[in-house]
């Protein structure tokens, strides 16, 4: 590492974790999960493997100009590895590149790194999100013997990550026999967007409406209450990232489904390979993906039918943050308590 | 009418008198540039025409009564931006200030389960307390309001995320009447004629009674007949939209109220000493200085309007959608807001512009991205849109106030 | 009666000594004339007492009392009324709410036709040549402008009138009438300072005459005995200047 | 030889008309004096002359030849002048920058000593009284402000200066300068306009005087053959007038 | 110096001269508010003495190159800024054009194949051509250049996402010029220290050869001693600056080109015509137009200066990060760009400001996001931290400027 004119860094050069620094960049705040389950949980399990360990964590909010200067400024810190979560998976070729340079190993979370390959890769699959919670929508439409069309509400058109779940997307409802009626890309992830959005649809195709799949839980959050506004009936809407106000949703039967990504065990999986980097040794990956050593998981979507098992019975939601005032009720039904 | 009143008697006036004469100067008025908000209304015709002819659906009364419904809540916020660009100030935290009052309103209020009211009361002063919190920093430092609003952007920001903490996202209850309020609750249609009827009449009688009070001090005054006229059309238009917007769920209760800020605002600014305050500190700050004006009690009273506003705005848009989370007044909130003050005439330099203008910019604004929605294009597309139509909105406007220019009006 | 004395007044703006150690006073009922050339210091004398510019030292006694006047509102407080210079009007605003702005009349509910009615009084007055009290002052002519300054100043009920070369862009009749005026202030028992750089306006008007010149009071004169020639002996600080030398030249022609 | 020549001049602004049927002629070596009440389009007349205004009708003739004037620019390409009643100075430049503004020496690289040189040259010229060059016009006085504008019709080479109110601010000692430049311009064979509202200046410096009354021509008088209150009556429309009243007044005191 | 020059006969002046003379003129300025920069450079030493109390690694010259490296592209776009400010005019596209801009060069370059500097140069062009098209919209029609500029907002960003189209982004070769100008190539430690040197050298000889000139037309002029003192301070301050960033990378020449950018445009704006008619434009159209100034092509001047700077800003950016994607020029680059000039003392009003003031307020800005970056924050707390910070920064410049103020300099 590259510990640059201060003594904070101990000054040691290879394989020594002892106070060691380790960046973990996230990529945006449209999504709660990365501050509030991904930091947490990386930050808790490094902390159980190196105590005198520090993370580093960084938000680049959207713009990977400054994703770059994030990473810039942690290895100025001297930081021994980086777990980053690129904005932009082409452009966070730049920042492979210094760090790899700098010999630091740089592991690619949640989304890949194709142009140059990282060290290792940990994720789940955007497109398949894109296309499971699509494709459960289908299957429950078609179980319900329903007829019409479907809305899609994309996410950002500016945000990589939301291409590859419309691409998902796409190949779960283009084939589904459902006609595609419309479909958005929302500015910024922003649920009021959606919501104009889906009003106006609501105007011009009435009841041909049979589902929409939401690319997130704040699109899907919109479009709810565009129905609710619109003051007709809330057909079954998708959503993904498993947000508390998304389980409420679902138990108050709002909104059809979510998917939960085993974060945890993703967290825990890059810290863990993030602390034998440290320590000097070089993991090897599960599968080879764009060249690079790589874990994935699967994640699951979450339902009415599921959701107790999925989010509290393993403990990723507490009843009590979620069950409150109105949603006691639905909670009771389903069991959770 | 034919003895010359007092305030007619230069010989360089051309005489204008009654219907005909209103007429006259309306049209003499046009030429000049002097127009108001009429040019901003042609744009409203021209877009709302396009739009139409593109999708049909566009001027149906559904579209329509969502159209009222998601103006309102940028609508307030453009309210409080007219003020303070009236002054020649800017406020770029609105945006902030509105998402940060709604995930207030809906912490207490879901999370901490105070009455609703008790929430939004907080939220409300608390956007109060921001904009006094800014008038302080602009008169003690001299701050350009500028840096103090784009500091206030990001620390609001920063403080919303805060206030949201590990939730990311709460969800008001449906059932709430907040909720409903900004969703589900429409004026009954006899209401809705009475509000229309109520203010016809009150344009009249108040017309008429300022006409006699004139005439008594000897003044010109607008003759009845121009009254009646004048307070007919204001009765057909409102009836014709209340019947129209009637034909599937009429006027949203929320939409009434962003129209009832409209006029309050438009009452202090036009007929207190508080609004002519406002318009000589954005004329001429130093003038107002001299003529005894409490200046820096302009700026703090505006600023704190401003925010509250905002604070108003982010509550009725976390209703509307029935939700606060963390990107609730990110995005082009800040920008629409402005955008809409200045579509509606407000000038960025201080001095001009109406309440009114708020209203119409907003939308202005909103009909070109429900129109474009509605048209189902590619984003790229979109946005290229969106720039053209607002761009031709405004070009209406401006040309002709640029005749006014050239006639020496600037 | 002295009602306003100014004793050491000092004021530099950057490296530039705009007034040194003025003094002046003026009594009620009297027309005390300011002249001086060109960036005497006279506006600033003017801005110092009506509340725009603080001193930097120096005192102000106003009615037998030591005063401070930080702002222009502390100038309308103790009854002081201004026509600037540069008249400080806003041009957005039309002629009626520049006349009363700061003291409109019923604040919660503006009575526009008491304004407009006092506003046509005013102006007549005046004799104004303003077509309409409806345009924004933008739109009016230099002396139009000039003579809304001045009936501003007469609103309210000052004790103190100060006009800062208030007949510079007015027409002969708007001239005197506003000469006429002065006269019925002073009967009224108001002072009345008079920055003028026309010596007949100041002959004709003035009760005394203060000179400065180049930032320092150059003498004071009572107009009775004093000539046209002295004042501008003090004004230009030598005996021989352009107005004596255009003088000769006129007369030997 | 005929300079400058209006026919028919028409202006209105809004429902006002400010101008109707202006006639004027200039000739080369004359000085025109144009006078008139306050609001009597004076200003407007100058603005259509200089490109600030168009004339909504009316032909002008610049040496024989018939000419618009759609802009400032025309107007000083064509040899026309202008000092402004309202001065038309940017504020936030300094007294050098105004002067020579649009007209700089050596554009690509400003020659600041040359273009200091020659304003103090000018300004002592006009016997200025302004302390420093380098300060923004802002912190001018009035009069000062306007010294600077009167010297910046003087670079250049024009034909025809005009002059609104020129000496309105400035103090005895300058406006006397003035009216010596007037003369040495008419010498130089120049053609003036100087309009003011002060008959002694008129009767000092000007050959003819045009009267305008409520925007349209009233009389055109030789300055030899008319008295002050022949063209005061024909300014206010009115042998008993305002001033007449006040010299009356004045005699029987 | 003891004779009387023509410009200091005035009484009323009190006599400066020499390097004492020099002091005590900027000890009355100061006191008189009138410090040009010295209190935005205030604020940035209290800045960097806050967060290298935080962080020591802020000030490590590791981090410094890298501040530099990254102000460049920002500020290029806030010298933009700073003319169409200048000219009281604003630009709110620059973000889009830029990301624009990085596309086309990357479509053109990496898709297309096209040799690097035909990419660029068209990639500049498109940027003019933009600018080009604001002028005239806003000189034929008179729109508000901020409605202008937001409808260029959106659609230059569709065109963006258009021509991106469905890669989304593009990467550019590291081993390309462009990306190693803007990431890997260093000036060398001699050829920097020559720079130091000849600037020092030319600030002596370029005052000298004033001063001269202006003794010989009689006016006061620096003596040779206040000329010496100051360059060999400037002598020092960069020669201090080469070593210490020299201790890891040294000075990149992306700053260095960005340093010349600003000197240019200090060129163009204070030495030329053109320059003098943006200031008077700024302060006073009316007055400009009426000395004859081509307004016009002033306005469109600037309009195309500000959209080419937001061009090479934005392929800078792109080179930077060697990639073009859908999200460049979006975020905060407007932002940071106006907020950049409005720190650096520019006037959203018109007609003040200077070029040095984009590079010292980018400075700060990149300061404040660099320093809060090595905090290792929670975003919501960072934000709120920057927004505090930022105001601090500013708070310094506007008390001296409030101060002027009061001596009725405003
Ligand atoms: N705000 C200011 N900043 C700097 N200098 C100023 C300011 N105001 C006035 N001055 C300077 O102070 C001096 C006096 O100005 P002042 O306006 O008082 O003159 P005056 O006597 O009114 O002149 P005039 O007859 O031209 O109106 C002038 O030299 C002027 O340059
Ligand atoms: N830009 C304008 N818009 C509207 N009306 C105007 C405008 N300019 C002038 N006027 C009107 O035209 C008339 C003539 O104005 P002008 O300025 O020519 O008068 P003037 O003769 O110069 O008067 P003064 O002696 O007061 O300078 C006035 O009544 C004025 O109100
Ligand atoms: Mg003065
Ligand atoms: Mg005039």
């Amino acid at each position: 590492a590259c510990g640059s004119g201060s003594g904070s860094t101990g000054g040691t050069t290879g394989g020594g974790t002892e106070n060691a620094k380790v960046a973990f960049l996230m990529p945006d705040l449209a999504s709660t999960r990365y501050e509030l389950q991904d930091k947490p949980l990386f930050e808790a399990k490094m902390k159980q493997l190196c105590p005198s360990c520090q993370v580093i964590y960084q938000n680049a909010d959207s713009d990977a100009a400054k994703q770059q200067q994030q990473a810039n400024s942690a290895l100025a810190q001297g930081v021994k590895a980086i777990v980053i979560d690129p904005v932009d998976s082409a452009a966070a070729a730049t920042i492979v590149k210094s760090a790899q340079s700098q010999q630091v190993p740089i592991i690619a979370y949640d989304r890949p790194i194709p142009a140059t390959p990282a060290d290792y890769y940990i994720s789940f699959d955007n497109e398949k999100i894109g296309s499971m919670i699509a494709q459960s929508l289908v299957e429950h439409l078609k179980a319900d013997k329903a007829e019409g069309g479907i809305l899609q509400v994309n996410g950002s058109p500016t945000d990589a990550a939301a291409g590859l779940i419309k691409k998902g997307i796409h190949s779960a409802v283009d084939p589904s026999g459902f006609k595609l009626l419309a479909e958005y890309d929302t500015p910024d992830w922003q649920p009021e967007k959606a919501q104009t959005w889906v009003s106006g649809q609501i105007t011009q195709f009435k009841d041909q409406i049979v589902g929409v799949v939401a690319a997130n839980d704040g699109t899907g959050g919109g479009s709810i209450a565009a129905f609710k506004a619109a003051g007709v009936k809330v057909p079954p809407v998708t959503g993904n990232d498993a947000e508390i106000a998304a389980a409420q949703r679902i138990v108050a039967g709002d909104q059809y489904n979510t998917i939960s990504k085993p974060i945890k065990i993703v967290a825990e999986a890059a810290a863990n390979t993030a602390f034998q980097f440290m320590e000097g040794k070089k993991p090897a990956g599960k599968t080879t993906l764009y060249n690079t050593p790589s874990e994935l998981f699967v994640p699951t979507v979450v339902t009415k039918e599921n959701i107790k098992e999925v989010l509290f019975d393993s403990g990723i939601m507490k009843a009590a943050d979620v069950c409150s005032g109105e949603y006691a009720k639905g909670c009771e039904e389903l069991g959770i308590k | 009418m034919n003895t010359t009143t007092t305030d007619r008697q230069d010989e360089r006036l051309q005489e204008r008198a009654g219907v005909r004469g209103a007429l006259t100067d309306v049209v003499e008025r046009a030429r000049g540039g002097d127009l108001g908000v009429i040019p901003v209304v042609v744009g409203l015709v021209v877009i709302w025409t396009v739009l139409q002819l593109l999708n049909p659906i566009f001027l149906s009364s559904a579209n329509l009564v969502n159209l009222t419904l998601e103006s309102a809540a940028v609508g307030i916020i453009a309210l409080g931006i007219v003020c303070v660009l009236l002054v020649g100030q800017i406020d770029l935290s609105v945006g902030s200030v509105s998402g940060l009052s709604g995930a207030v309103l809906a912490v207490l209020f879901v999370g901490q389960g105070l009455p609703v009211w008790l929430a939004i009361a907080a939220s409300v002063i608390l956007g109060a307390v921001i904009g006094w919190v800014y008038g302080q920093l602009f008169n003690r430092f001299g701050v350009p309001s500028f840096v103090i609003t784009l500091a206030g952007l990001l620390a609001f920001l920063g403080l919303q995320l805060y206030v949201l903490g590990t939730k990311g996202s709460i969800n008001l209850p449906f059932d709430s009447g907040l909720v409903n309020f900004a969703q589900l609750d429409f004026v009954p249609a006899w209401l809705s004629y009475t509000f229309a009827v109520i203010a016809a009449v009150w344009l009249f009688a108040s017309g008429f009674l300022h006409a006699r009070e004139r005439r008594r001090a000897g003044l010109s005054a607008r003759s009845v007949s121009t009254l009646a006229v004048r307070s007919l059309a204001l009765l057909a238009v409102l009836a014709f939209v209340v019947w129209y917007l009637g034909q599937t769920r009429g006027v949203g209760w929320m939409f009434v109220f962003f129209v009832a800020l409209v006029l309050i605002m438009h009452y202090l600014l036009s007929r207190t000493k508080w609004g002519r305050a406002v318009y000589a500190v954005g004329g001429n700050v130093e003038a107002a200085r001299r003529a005894g004006i409490n200046v820096r009690a302009i700026y703090t009273s505006v600023f704190v309007l401003c925010s509250t506003f905002a604070a108003v705005g982010g509550i009725l848009a976390a209703a509307r959608l029935a939700a606060a989370n963390q990107s609730s007044g990110s995005g082009d909130v800040n920008l629409n807001a402005i955008a809409a003050a200045v579509i509606g005439g407000t000038s960025l330099f201080g001095g001009r512009g109406t309440a009114f203008g708020a209203l119409l910019g907003i939308i202005v604004i909103q009909s070109i991205s429900s129109g474009l929605t509605l048209l189902n294009l590619d984003s790229s597309i979109r946005f290229v849109v969106t720039g053209a139509v607002l761009l031709l909105a405004v070009i209406v406007d401006s040309v002709s106030r640029r005749s006014r220019t050239s006639h020496g009006r600037a | 009666m002295t009602v306003l004395s100014l004793r050491g007044i000092n004021k530099t703006f950057g490296a530039v000594a705009a007034l040194t150690d003025i003094e002046l006073e003026v009594d009620a009922g009297q027309v005390v004339a300011v002249v001086g050339d060109n960036g005497a210091g006279k506006s600033t004398l003017v801005k110092i007492l009506s509340g725009v510019h603080p001193p930097d030292s120096g005192t102000i006694t106003f009615e037998e009392r030591a005063v401070e006047i930080p702002s222009p509102a502390a100038a309308h407080k103790l009854g002081i009324a201004t026509v600037f210079q540069d008249l400080a009007l806003c041009e957005n605003l039309n002629v009626i709410q520049n006349l009363f702005l700061g003291q409109e009349i019923r604040p919660l509910r503006l009575n526009d036709v008491a304004m407009e009615t006092r506003s046509w009084e005013l102006l007549r007055q005046l004799s104004a040549k303003i077509p309409s009290v409806r345009v924004p002052v933008a739109a009016l002519s230099g002396g139009q402008r000039q003579t809304v300054a001045i009936a501003r100043s007469l609103l309210g009920d000052p004790k103190i009138i100060i006009l800062d070369e208030p007949t510079a862009a007015l027409g002969v009749a708007q001239t005197a009438e506003v000469l006429n005026l002065v006269e019925r202030l002073r009967e009224n028992g108001l002072g009345v300072i008079m920055i003028s750089h026309n010596m007949a306006d100041v002959k004709a008007v003035a009760d005394t005459v203060a000179v400065l010149r180049l930032g320092r009071n150059n003498g004071v004169f009572d107009v009775a005995d004093v000539s046209t020639e002295d004042i501008i002996a003090a004004i230009t600080g030598a005996t021989d200047n352009a107005v004596s030398r255009r003088a000769q030249k006129g007369a030997s022609k």
